[in-house]
């Protein structure tokens, strides 16, 4: 094995015994040598740190000779240059003989009895051993060989004695790092002054906008994007080209790390494809990120629930179970995607009608970092057929994922960090930039028009009773297979102008959730949850009033046990009269949604589909608007600062460098 | 390019890399490399860390970022576990074994085989840290640096996969005057390492790092293999480019790309031939 | 608990972390530290919670409800799969105290494996494959003749940039000299480039973050 | 030096080798009908084809779910290990750990947590990674006075500089919009090539069963 560092590994036959020539004044010990290794490479060190000599106070040019001016020569002679050119300290310690055992402390003694019971393991044991039935004997230089006969010349010798006169003093000064002088663990615990001004200096340029309107440099985005990003436009296209109905992939691939960066892309892009009428299927390979999307997904529902646009989980969108193994992951995601989807909701049967990819409209992919596009691009586009890819990235993945979206057929669109975000904002503004308070009937594209103030935040309710037109796609390769009632089923009883008592049970049983179930009996599946406190319109009862038949709040029937609730009578009017009541009556209902409860069966309904055009768009505007332009300005000044900080830096350190040359 | 075609151009491939892998393998067993491999600089540190390492008692540490065994990045992973391998061998006459840090649970395993295999020196205290998790991992990097550092290594070897948050770790072990070594697969990390560590290797480095650390001829061979196909490739890419561009012949058609790609690697094994003859 | 506590106990969270900047001194450096480890601590946990309940869980009741099925193999093969799943784990889990090593062995092996091919097959129709051909396809002679040299140029760069990665020299000259030299020049300075841009949008990125931070301070210190 | 394979490792290696070809073939060719022609039973056959990749990626999941298990074992037996040698501050961690397992416990499902301690730390450090990358581009030519290294801080000022909207900058802009699509973009390409073409070679060498970690 012709290994190029096996000869320094052979322990010498006589290496336990003291050398012949291992007289007391020979003082080439290890004590010697281990210092001095310490303090060469030390003074090695760049010359900007200043404490690095310190230790090295003896670092004279004489000691940059010695090991480091010999190896090189012992290397020549092999005929095989190595890059490596330095030592290892195992093999010296092994190759040390020149003083008696008996002198070293202890530690060393240890260190030196154990290098030499190493022995180099050779483990290469290929399949099928290829390389040893194919190679001879012969050809397997044995390790040590010429090396081990190598000695020091006398004028080594000479100069190696000389700088042991020079160091042997402070030879014992070996010590750990840890123990420290006092002199030099305050030097070190002292802020470095360069970095304290720069920090001092980015952090007080960052803030100033905030302080006062008078440091607000530069302009603000555009409210468009550029027709020079024809990236950015093209993002804006392909998710504005969404019908109602469409399936969005979102895949959201960043860590709270980049959360201040890239949440407000996330959340318009979702916005934006709500308010379009698609349906968002959130995938995530991080599992912090997992927990995020949920935070954003469910501010959004919030928000629009207010409204009255009612967000379902489990039809309107849908977060996949986390995927495991990065780039591993969205490889099964894409092989298996039916199967991730089923156990994403649970075991309810759902109608969601999606079993790969390919059922998917468009890839959205939003991400800090370059390689979570590689993965996506990898592993996900090459099996989602005709689909594209758009990207939301963070400023630090854009130049290689420019590289991608230039290089790769089907990725096409690019948005990238903050200042994205503050035009891609303006210009949903502008396209939905209906008051939500005053819709037009008349911008209804997709749904039937429903005449009568439906369009009012808050009416959805009414707006449930009239049959309008599920839109789910038709194009779907598999028959969607719902063993439960649809959701456009007569939900709430239907309003009648005379104000009538409804039948209502509330859930009084002190074991809450309840389970809903399909059919009015323990032995059928459960439908979905209710818990302490909710109250459910009643529709019917079985035939000894054991069970009774509900209505849930999504509009789906289904049964519920006498045994745990109590029946009442509530005034009709409350139920779709007074807007405040029943929004607050509908967030009631839906926070029992939220947090999700992860491996329960809830219930899963969709109304905002049928809510027309004009009022879908007000999600866009229901976003909270953070302080977006003062933080563009801050990062303005920010970067005005680091360019500062790295030109004057860089200015003085070449100064220096000049100097020193000079 | 259909899909066919692709997948066919796939299988080609790796059955090219997998002899290629043997014969470079078998080759450079038998006579060795005239060539040697191009020096770089951040190898000429190590054993003097690893020295130090040794003296000072502390640990060195190795870190895998968020390299992992079964995700995409296997290959980083199994590099680094290579060059993590040596660098732990070379080190066992000390008292304490390297400290290992990875924010890849899979790695964990791997990482404690490593140094019980590698690791020959006394104690075999397992000294493996993760911190959670994955990719672009800031838990991760702020555990490095508030952990770690609490062990005063005298180096931070950081060969795997990082993101920006690499930076973290650089500016801290700078702060402590501790050397570092740092390359990543990915560019962020990469671009991080170049600015700020005392010595970086380039992207691809870190899978010649092994050869490097070694000195092991099999271990070259994977450079050898990778320096080929890179050669073939930039054939591959002009030939394409310049039928593309005469024009004369419907391009980018399967049958051709598959002859171009056959030519192209006859024409590699050939030059690379007479290249090794010469 | 109020909005309030939770708002207070993020700034002061967020100001334990920047005292980093203040340097190792006594007793600040407890702060960042102390930031460091709660951190590690949560994300450790929710990172294991995640793990559990979008994971293993839903895993878990898949396996028992015989109605579903993974494969077409049905669902008496899922439990195979799902039951040697865990047995692998725990293998490689125990994989220092067992004497098994034989049988751990071969099952990281399977694991890297699969890791391999995984990522081959990604590199390969992802990567490689695509880029290729658009690399090879980038100057289209009918464009303007701006466009085509652009092309050219990227074209050259990505060629020149890939050949400076070449790891075997000639011994003689340890690679200083001739053509090979001028190319590896060319192509460095290409990576230089592209990895300082990187750098700079990395700095852009966490700057937009930095902002947020402040913002946030300001916010609650108002 | 003893090179008689011993039976584990011949065990590894093969079933490596049998598992990653599998692999490999099913998971580039087991999903193109084409491949096997349009006759009857092409599809059962394609099918057939994938399956083992499927079912391979399957199990290799699980496996990647359940080593969470590895990382939190390995956390908490290190630091109770700390905290027994003297390390108060590992007792934090532990603390944290599981106070945050309890509150989740209780608090069924609640992600206040997440949002008042993980995200602000996780964002504080972000942030405080700008300020370290700043200060670290500020030395850069301490470390690397060279002439990368000034190509390395003029691009770097350059693309800065070319990233703020002030009028007055419109020529650097255009020069590192030119940077941006002409030579980082070719830049950025070789290395992804390069990257790809590393794994590759590193992932079929694994697939052959050549890489030393096989063999633990």
């Amino acid at each position: 094995m012709n290994d190029d560092y096996s000869w320094l590994e052979e322990p010498q036959p006589d290496a336990s015994q003291p050398a012949a020539g291992g007289s007391v004044g020979q003082r080439r010990g290890l004590r010697r040598f281990l210092p001095r290794l310490r303090r060469r490479r030390q003074t090695s060190q760049p010359a900007d740190q200043p404490d690095a000599s310190q230790t090295g106070a003896g670092g004279s040019v004489g000691q940059r000779r010695g090991l480091r001016r010999f190896l090189p020569r012992l290397r020549r002679r092999r005929q095989a240059p190595q890059p490596a050119d330095q030592p290892y300290a195992t093999a010296f310690l092994g190759g040390q003989s020149e003083r008696p055992l008996t002198e070293l402390d202890q530690r060393l003694q240890a260190l030196r009895a154990r290098s030499l019971a190493i022995e180099h393991k050779e483990e290469w044991q290929e399949l099928y051993d290829v390389d040893q039935a194919l190679t001879s004997p012969a050809l397997q230089e044995k390790p040590g060989g010429v090396i081990s006969a190598v000695a020091l010349s006398q004028a080594q010798q000479a100069q190696v004695d000389l700088l042991t006169e020079i160091v042997g003093g402070q030879a014992d000064t070996a010590q750990r790092p840890a123990k420290r002088g006092l002199v030099q663990r305050a030097a070190l615990s002292l802020p470095n002054i360069p970095r304290l001004l720069t920090s001092a200096l980015l952090l007080l340029f960052v803030a100033l906008p905030f302080v006062s309107s008078d440091y607000a440099p530069g302009a603000l985005p555009p409210a468009e994007f550029a027709a020079d990003d024809p990236q950015a436009v093209a993002f804006y296209a392909g998710l504005d080209s969404l019908s109602p109905g469409d399936y969005v992939l979102v895949a959201v691939e960043y860590g709270l790390g980049a959360a201040a960066e890239l949440d407000a892309l996330t959340d318009l892009a979702l916005r934006h494809i709500f308010a379009r009428g698609g349906r968002v299927i959130l995938a995530t390979s991080n599992p912090i990120a997992y927990l995020h999307a949920q935070n954003i997904i469910d501010s959004i529902r919030v928000r629009a629930a207010q409204a009255g646009l009612r967000l379902v989980d489990g039809l309107d969108y849908l977060l996949l179970n986390y995927l495991p193994g990065g780039g591993l992951g969205i490889r099964e995601l894409s092989e298996n995607f039916a199967d991730i989807a089923r156990r994403s909701m649970g075991d309810t049967p759902t109608s969601l009608p999606i079993d790969s990819l390919l059922d998917m409209k468009m890839l959205l992919l939003v991400a800090d970092s370059a390689e979570d596009v590689r993965n996506w691009v990898e592993q996900a586009l090459p099996e989602a057929g005709t689909r594209r890819l758009y990207a939301a990235t963070s400023l630090s993945a854009e130049p290689l994922t420019r590289a991608y979206v230039a290089g790769i057929d089907r990725f096409d669109g690019l948005v990238v960090g903050l200042r994205a975000a503050y035009t891609y904002g303006a210009m949903l503004d502008a396209t939905f930039g209906i008051d939500p308070q005053t819709a037009a009937p008349a911008t209804d594209d997709s749904v039937a028009t429903a005449p009568t103030g439906g369009e009012e935040p808050g009416a959805s309710n009414a707006v449930e009773a009239k049959p309008s037109p599920t839109p789910l796609p038709t194009a779907t390769p598999r028959p969607t297979h719902t063993p439960m009632p649809l959701p456009t089923n007569t939900a709430v009883p239907t309003p009648t102008s005379t104000p009538a008592m409804l039948r209502i049970v509330e859930v009084t049983s002190p074991q809450s959730p309840v389970n809903i179930r399909v059919g009015p009996s323990t032995a059928q599946a459960t439908l979905g949850l209710a818990y302490k406190g909710d109250t459910l319109a009643v529709l019917d009862t079985n035939a000894d009033s054991s069970w009774y038949k509900i209505v849930m709040s999504n509009g789906w029937e289904g049964w519920i046990s006498a045994i745990v609730v109590t029946e009442g009578l509530v005034p009709e009017t409350a139920s779709n009269g007074d807007d405040s009541a029943s929004i607050a009556r509908e967030r009631s209902v839906m926070s029992r949604f939220y947090p999700r409860r992860y491996g329960k069966t809830e219930p899963r309904f969709s109304q905002a589909n049928q809510v027309p055009f004009s009022t879908r768009g007000a999600i866009v505007q229901l976003r909270e608007r953070g302080a977006e332009a003062q933080r563009l300005q801050a990062l303005t000044m920010g970067t005005v600062a680091a360019v500062l900080a790295i030109a004057l830096g860089n200015l003085v350190a070449a100064i220096g460098a000049l100097v020193r040359r000079g | 390019m259909d899909v066919t075609t692709q997948q066919l151009l796939s299988v080609l491939f790796v059955f090219a890399t997998a002899v290629l892998v043997l014969t470079a393998r078998i080759w450079q067993w038998r006579g060795g490399s005239r060539r040697t491999l191009r020096p770089v600089s951040a190898f000429e540190r190590i054993p003097g860390w690893s020295s130090q390492a040794i003296e000072a008692d502390r640990p060195l540490h190795l870190a895998f970022g968020s390299a992992s065994i079964g995700e995409d990045n296997t290959a980083t992973a199994l590099a680094n576990a290579e060059l993590f391998h040596h660098i732990i061998e070379k080190n066992s006459a000390g008292d304490t074994p390297p400290a290992l840090s990875t924010s890849a649970p899979t790695t964990v395993p791997l990482a404690n085989a490593k140094v019980a295999a590698a690791w020959l020196g006394a104690g075999g205290i397992r000294n493996v840290h993760w911190y959670p998790q994955g990719k672009r991992a800031l838990g991760y990097a702020a555990g490095v640096t508030a952990v770690i550092g609490d062990d005063a290594p005298p180096a931070h070897i950081l060969a795997g996969s990082f993101g920006a948050e690499l930076g973290l770790i650089l500016d801290s072990a700078r702060r402590n005057q501790q050397g570092t070594l740092a390359v990543s697969d990915q560019l962020a990390g990469q671009a991080v390492a170049y600015a700020m560590a005392d010595e970086t290797l380039i992207g691809e480095e870190l899978f010649a790092a092994p050869a490097y650390v070694s000195g092991d001829a099999r271990a070259a061979a994977d450079a050898i293999v990778m320096d080929v196909w890179r050669a073939l490739l930039m054939i591959l890419i002009t030939m394409a480019l310049v039928l593309g561009m005469a024009g004369q012949l419907p391009w980018l058609s399967g049958p051709l790309l598959v002859v171009v790609a056959v030519v192209g690697l006859v024409l590699g094994a050939i030059l690379w031939t007479i290249r090794r003859r010469r | 608990m109020a909005e309030n506590t939770l708002a207070l106990i993020s700034f002061v969270l967020t100001l334990m972390v920047f005292s980093y900047l203040l340097g190792d001194l006594p007793l600040i450096r407890h702060l960042y530290r102390s930031a460091v480890y709660i951190f590690i601590g949560t994300s450790a946990a929710f990172t294991l919670i995640v793990g559990y309940e979008s994971l293993l869980l839903p895993f878990w009741q898949d396996v028992q409800n015989p109605a579903t099925s993974w494969t077409v193999l049905g669902a008496q093969a899922d439990r195979l799969i799902f039951y040697s799943a865990l047995l692998f784990a725990a293998l490689l889990l125990l994989k220092p105290v067992t004497r098994l090593g034989w049988l751990t062995n071969s099952i990281l092996a399977v694991v890297v494996v699969m890791g391999a091919a995984v990522a081959v097959v990604g590199a390969l129709r992802g990567t490689l494959l695509p880029l290729l051909i658009a690399t090879a396809r980038l100057p289209t002679l009918d464009a303007d003749l701006g466009t085509l040299l652009e092309s050219l140029l990227v074209l050259l760069g990505t060629l020149t940039a890939l050949f400076s990665f070449h790891y075997q020299v000639n011994a003689s000259d340890g690679g200083r000299y001739g053509l090979g030299k001028g190319f590896r020049t060319i192509g460095k300075a290409l990576i230089v480039t592209a990895l300082g841009a990187i750098y700079a949008s990395t700095i852009l990125s966490s700057l937009t973050i930095l902002t947020e931070r402040i913002a946030f301070l300001f916010q609650y210190g108002a | 030096m003893n090179r008689r394979p011993r039976v584990g490792s011949s065990l590894a290696t093969v079933s490596g080798f049998l598992v990653g070809i599998t692999a490999v073939l099913s998971l580039l060719l087991g999903d193109n009908l084409a491949l096997f022609g349009v006759g009857e039973g092409a599809d059962a056959l394609a099918q057939s084809f994938a399956l083992p990749g499927d079912v391979l990626l399957r199990l290799l999941v699980i496996v990647l779910a359940l080593s969470i298990v590895f990382g939190i074992a390995n956390l908490l037996i290190l630091h109770t290990r700390r905290v027994a040698g003297g390390r108060p501050m590992s007792g934090v961690l532990l603390a944290s750990f599981a106070g945050t397992i309890g509150w989740h416990i209780t608090q069924r499902g609640d992600l206040a947590l997440l949002e008042t301690i993980q995200l602000p730390i996780e964002s504080a450090l972000a942030a405080l990674l700008c300020v370290t990358l700043v200060a670290g581009g500020a030395r850069i030519l301490t470390r690397r006075s060279d002439s990368w290294g000034f190509l390395f801080v003029l691009v770097v000022v350059v693309v800065l500089l070319g990233s703020l909207p002030l009028p007055e900058l419109a020529p650097i802009a255009a020069v590192s919009d030119w940077l941006l699509r002409i030579p980082v973009q070719a830049g950025a390409r070789a290395i992804l090539l390069g990257i790809a073409l590393g794994s590759i070679v590193v992932g079929v060498r694994a697939l052959l069963g050549q890489d030393r970690s096989l063999r633990g």
